[in-house]
């Protein structure tokens, strides 16, 4: 009997797909196993993120919201995956279309096989770089869902995450990281991702924040975490899974991959440090918020510059960080008023923005032959491509995210009408309670 | 002791009421209360949970209990001031029930009845 | 002084052993630093599944038996991992006996030194190959107790563990993978344990379910999840976990791991999307559970496949499986009535057997030489092996499940008492409590 | 423009740093990717010990502690990093400086590189080893965090923890482990750290634990866990990570490591099973801090042996280690009267003496080269170096943390009033709370 | 206001009751019920706990409190009716405590005694 | 039944005088309790807490409210022994509030009134 009558026309594709038809064999003296080792590490350790992430949200919410913050970050592994094998990877990293982002011929992994791709990956399989840049466009619009959290609609939200990830993500990371991109083409240093993920998801954030508005109360009720111990556990696996965003950003197990695990080290533990010493400073006490969000912003700061600076810059990036983001979380933001519930702005938009510049100051070819040397080097005009990241990457962010919320706006409901709000959105948009003890 | 009465108000309302509670009490002089989580069912029919294709109906709702006891404030003020606060028009807004105490005592330095509950100079 | 005076005769076998007793220099040049790198990974991958299991199974059930629930997952290591040195992995994959069971050679990983062992991991430790299977052995009879939580004392399943890794999980084992065992030598393919693991749990599961019969009150009180964030953190753990599961399959760092990582990134993902989708369509939200749930679905349904076909394949392994655990979970459960209380064998029972199939109609040489090609590329005869894995498992799963619990049943106490379901097993059977707050 | 204006003096040191100013390429033919994978892997499953070790002591004390125990094993993140980048790792591993420590050549990480070095590490970047070795320098200090929970103030834990971990951890790292160390040099065995870890933190409790004062109410109140699932949580991660501990010490993907990694699964899985036994024995019913101790426990004990024996003496060691640790933590501990909440010393100084003893015992040449046999195997010399470590341990520990302790208290108050006591440290000493209803 | 008396009744009862007590109180025409978590000690002395190797008696047992407050409903009938679900014979059952209620108010409606109390009409 | 009454008195402490407390009630032959979590506020200003740079005032503070049913103890000795334990003199002490009971009932036997609190015989 032939089966493809009983599977007709709906698996052609899958059986045409020469994807990962090569067999291993042919390429496998190209292909290195301790590098595949650590770069199938690197992915998971990214993957690890977003729920870590959605962990590390959720306990800053109060009760009734835990279960769709912590849905926010994890249905983002659903969108974003098949987003991806669809046609994201493609337009990402696929053959160039003007310098601005890649066209559909990698659709549904088309041609993303066994074999090393030797332009991204020269000593891993295409389709293991594939997966690696999956987490890392997974846990970038997870990290917009902290600007928006309590009062966001959950099927609005999904549909965001999607369009986010096509009309910001896709193009962006095609512009700085992709083949033919027009920021990668000035020479733009960005190691793992600081413009790509964190600037485009701090700022989409702010903008969502402003554009949905701040949550009931916002200001005069006491909005507390409602369980910090998720908090500490949600922020150690983001904290953890980060040396495998910045070390796997080398794309291999080399001495760059080493460096940018030691500079991701120095720099967060060193940030968090500082910002539990000015918590003490400001506030007369050393704060378990404070200390998490000190390695976040470390973490942020880092991000661009883990395989381009030495550990010495590394630890001033580990300084200067928080300080910086301290001083918009506590002052800036409570002046302007919006209401980015979870700091996403705070945190991976200044903290982006200002590991960006440090990277054109501080990286020095010294360490990574392939990069470049910064201003600090007496390559002042570093900061050129390193402005145009950031500048590019904040337009993009702010036009698109305001243009996907506006548009869903016109065809369904976005924001928690008031009693779905004051009832939580655990109930309203999952069905489920986080907590039942009756 | 003097002749008034010292009134507990048991108030069950919406968790998301409370800060505004609060807040409102403060104007009219409370000068203490007692909160606790509790679950209620009454007209509500409460909602539904959906467990892996199990629809369940779940008709305890959560609930805050205030505690409140009054001496000086005079219960219509009190009663008027939850109902402003915690009136949705909307089934669940909650109930509040009022008892006669016996005698009231501060721990800290042992008055007795009404006195207790006076709390304005500390 | 002689110090075997003061240690006589019990240790003898300690010293006699030679298992480890071969220099690791002499072996050096076989194996391969990157193979043993990612195949460490893997087992620790596989090895934190366990607890993962038991935070997934604790945060579903009531209060009162969190800790009983987390338990019967990590007992498992402790038992047996003891089993498995004591004789398991002889039973599993030591010289065979007939095709159906390995003989005792291996007793005490005797032979299992630091060599490489050709048939099955040419080029890491002999006894890295016993240790990445032992993480299996562990996992596998973790998920029956998903079956049976919430009212089996736990000195009896204690018990049931080691029988049953012995009477049903060492002979599967041996059958599948191991050198001699007759359904291996028919050709059968299950890449990282569809049959042995996901088939024999899951009907194993739905045995025990019956036999020990339904938790007091169901179908009627509200058996309802006491914390939700836990089946989150569990699921991801597990989700993770399931990667180095099926890439560590491949015994090594090579093209196949990754192909295998991607499939088993992709269908799980697909799956989390469809079950959510499903969720919404009949029940009109996209719940938590059902996200997670299809997780697990895309996982299992994969598992047996991830390193015989390609992505697309896995995409569309990741459509079907969770439609399928959806329309067993959600309508036959109920009609039968049976109180698999955590859906063990609607996942891994339905699923596992979906998968096998699967794998047989979907399988291509054109990723795998070492595999076969399936019914879909022109080898219907592939079902053949397929079918016999499946069929022996599950028979092998119900009768020697069957025979355990009756026999345990015959001289203690299997079953809670109604008092003791009440007060629940937390306090019963450890004499602690999960959560103190007073 | 030359950047200089703009940033002078404060930055020349980053500049100047050799540290990580080598290229990369210089050195690549002697670095294997192998080994760097899973010397990264090890680093972070050595780092995420420290978090694990925060919730396996969070859960098990009362709510209003929650947070400051979990912050003071996470907080030793950021202080142990900034003082190992300072000076930490030069004391321990630096140029020799009589036997006794290491000199300030390293300091700020000078000259450790992307090279290899050959003495610690000739096949994985410097900079790698030396963050590896930060991993546990971080989370010794943290262990001892276990003996005075509830009642020390954090400032003064603070100072402690970088007091400590430079008059007492480097010290000893170097006696032990750094090159012209004098017990290194008497040869020593302690694969992963029994004696510079946890002999050190053991002790180091204990004299903590009774110079600070039991708990208020000890011995009358009933101090429960406050939240088991932490417990389990945390312990297994701690377990986890633990794996990376001991391979990791092989420094490599190697067939040592595999040994490494199957002696410490072996060991404390089979003393989780003994503590329950035990449990079940003495106290009628098997405990889930009973099985999670019992890990520990033979994780403990395994610890200094795990790359020097075979798979049948790590078996031994998990038989033994839990049954010492059980009969003081059960029997000793109680009739002393000491209050070491968390059992650190009973656990880890109990058990890190015994381990170090049986390394001395069971060691074989047999299956290292690089170590040395054992009593058992003939040379009972081999117990005067290893006693000549246990002893150095204990005096350096106990003696140092007396003295620190004592310093501290001229100063600053160490010890928390009843009245901070009573309300909880959580919020006086972070101004936080774990969980927040309201 | 009529001269029925409002009665507030606080039974103590054992966790794994309350589903059995909920739907026996809607067969007797209750209407609401407010419900919370304690912790109870009485003639149960308690059980106990281990936690690495130490023995402690526990003598706070997890309750279930249910306040139900009735005027229409006969209190005999309430307390039989939760005599008739609780009641296992065994030291542990609870306790049902009964106060007056001086008045209770329903917050939607504002109504106010007996009328706040009786809500099968919605 | 016979005319002495039944007290419920109700003490919201500190939370870490419950151990204390439970032993002391125990010598005065109180023959049980209800223990609960709730959370107050009185005179007690609260405490801040500070989130990411943000200083919140709280004002409602974690305390035990105890409740405990009396008929043959005397209330002033009860009372005695709860202020005994619990005050510290510092606010936040808490509030002991008594109230007149209508009956009590004990489930297991059905007895009702003072006797129903009469415990000592199992
Ligand atoms: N008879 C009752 N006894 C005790 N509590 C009640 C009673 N009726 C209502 N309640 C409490 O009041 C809450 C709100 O009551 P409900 O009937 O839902 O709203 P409404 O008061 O607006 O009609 C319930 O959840 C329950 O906690
Ligand atoms: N005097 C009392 N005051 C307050 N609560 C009490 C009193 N006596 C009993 N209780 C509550 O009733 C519960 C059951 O009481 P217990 O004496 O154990 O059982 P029984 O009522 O069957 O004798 C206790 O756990 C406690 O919560
Ligand atoms: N009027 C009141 N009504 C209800 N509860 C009260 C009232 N006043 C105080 N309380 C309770 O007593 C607790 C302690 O009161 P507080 O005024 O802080 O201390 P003190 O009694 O020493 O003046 C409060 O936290 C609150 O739970």
């Amino acid at each position: 009997m032939k089966l493809s009558i009983l599977f007709p026309g709906t698996l052609a594709w899958a059986l045409a797909l020469p994807a990962a038809a090569l067999a291993a064999d042919d390429t496998a003296q190209e292909l290195s196993a301790g590098d595949i080792s650590y770069m199938c590490v690197a992915t998971l350790l990214v993957l690890i993120m977003t729920p870590a992430l959605g962990f590390f949200y959720g306990g800053l919410v109060r009760r009734k919201n835990t279960i769709n913050t912590i849905m926010m970050s994890m249905v983002c592994l659903a969108l974003i995956t098949v987003q991806w094998f669809l046609f994201g990877y493609s337009l990402s990293f696929g053959p160039d279309a003007g310098g601005i982002i890649g066209n559909l011929d990698w659709a549904f992994f088309n041609g993303v096989g066994l074999e090393a791709f030797k332009d991204y990956s020269p000593t891993i399989p295409h389709v293991l770089f594939a997966m690696f840049q999956l987490a890392f466009a997974i846990l970038t619009p997870a990290i917009v869902s902290g600007g928006i959290v309590e009062r966001t609609r959950f099927p609005a939200y999904c549909l965001f995450v999607v369009l986010w990830g096509t009309l910001v993500y896709d193009p962006m990371a095609h512009m700085v990281w992709g083949l033919g991109g027009f920021i990668r083409d000035m020479g733009a240093l960005d190691f793992a991702g600081g413009t790509v993920i964190h600037i485009t998801s701090g700022f989409s954030a702010l903008t969502a924040a402003v554009l949905i508005g701040a949550r009931k109360g916002y200001g005069s009720l006491t909005l507390r975490p409602h369980n910090m111990p998720y908090v500490c556990l949600g922020g150690s696996f983001l904290w953890l899974g980060w040396f495998g965003f910045n070390s796997g950003a080398a794309v291999g197990a080399t001495a760059l991959t080493a460096l940018a695990l030691a500079n991701t080290g120095i720099a967060s533990c060193t940030a968090g440090l500082v910002w539990i010493l000015l918590d003490r400073m400001v506030h007369g006490k050393m704060t378990t918020l404070g200390l998490m969000t000190g390695f976040v912003a470390g973490l942020v700061g880092i991000t661009p510059a883990a395989g381009f600076v030495t550990v010495g810059s590394a630890f001033l990036i580990g300084i200067t960080t928080p300080v910086i983001c301290f001083f918009f979380v506590s002052y800036v933001k409570g002046r302007l008023g919006y209401d980015d519930s979870l700091d996403a702005f705070g945190c991976h938009g200044v903290g982006g923005v200002w590991g960006a510049l440090m990277t054109g100051v501080l990286a020095t070819k010294s360490v990574n032959d392939a990069g470049a040397d910064g201003w600090l080097y007496g390559n002042a005009a570093q900061m050129i491509p390193q402005l145009t990241g950031i500048v590019t990457g904040i337009v993009l962010a702010v036009v698109m995210t305001a243009v996907i919320i506006k548009g869903l706006g016109l065809f369904m409901q976005v924001r928690a009408t008031d009693a779905e709000e004051a009832q939580g959105l655990d109930l309203i948009d999952h069905g489920e309670r986080a907590y039942n003890k009756m | 002791m003097d002749d008034r009465k010292i009134f507990k108000v048991d108030a069950v309302i919406r968790p998301e009421k409370l800060d505004e509670l609060k807040a409102k009490l403060r104007t009219i002089g409370v000068t203490g209360m007692t909160v606790s989580e509790v679950y209620g069912c009454g007209l509500t029919m409460g909602h539904t949970e959906i467990y892996r294709g199990s629809v369940m109906a779940v008709d305890l709702m959560p609930k805050i209990k205030v505690e409140i006891v009054i001496y000086e404030t005079p219960l219509d003020t009190l009663i008027d001031a939850i109902r402003e606060v915690c009136n949705t028009g909307h089934v669940g807004d909650g109930k509040i029930f009022v008892s006669e105490l016996y005698t009231a005592v501060k721990i800290r330095t042992g008055e007795k009845g009404g006195i207790a509950i006076i709390d304005n100079k500390p």
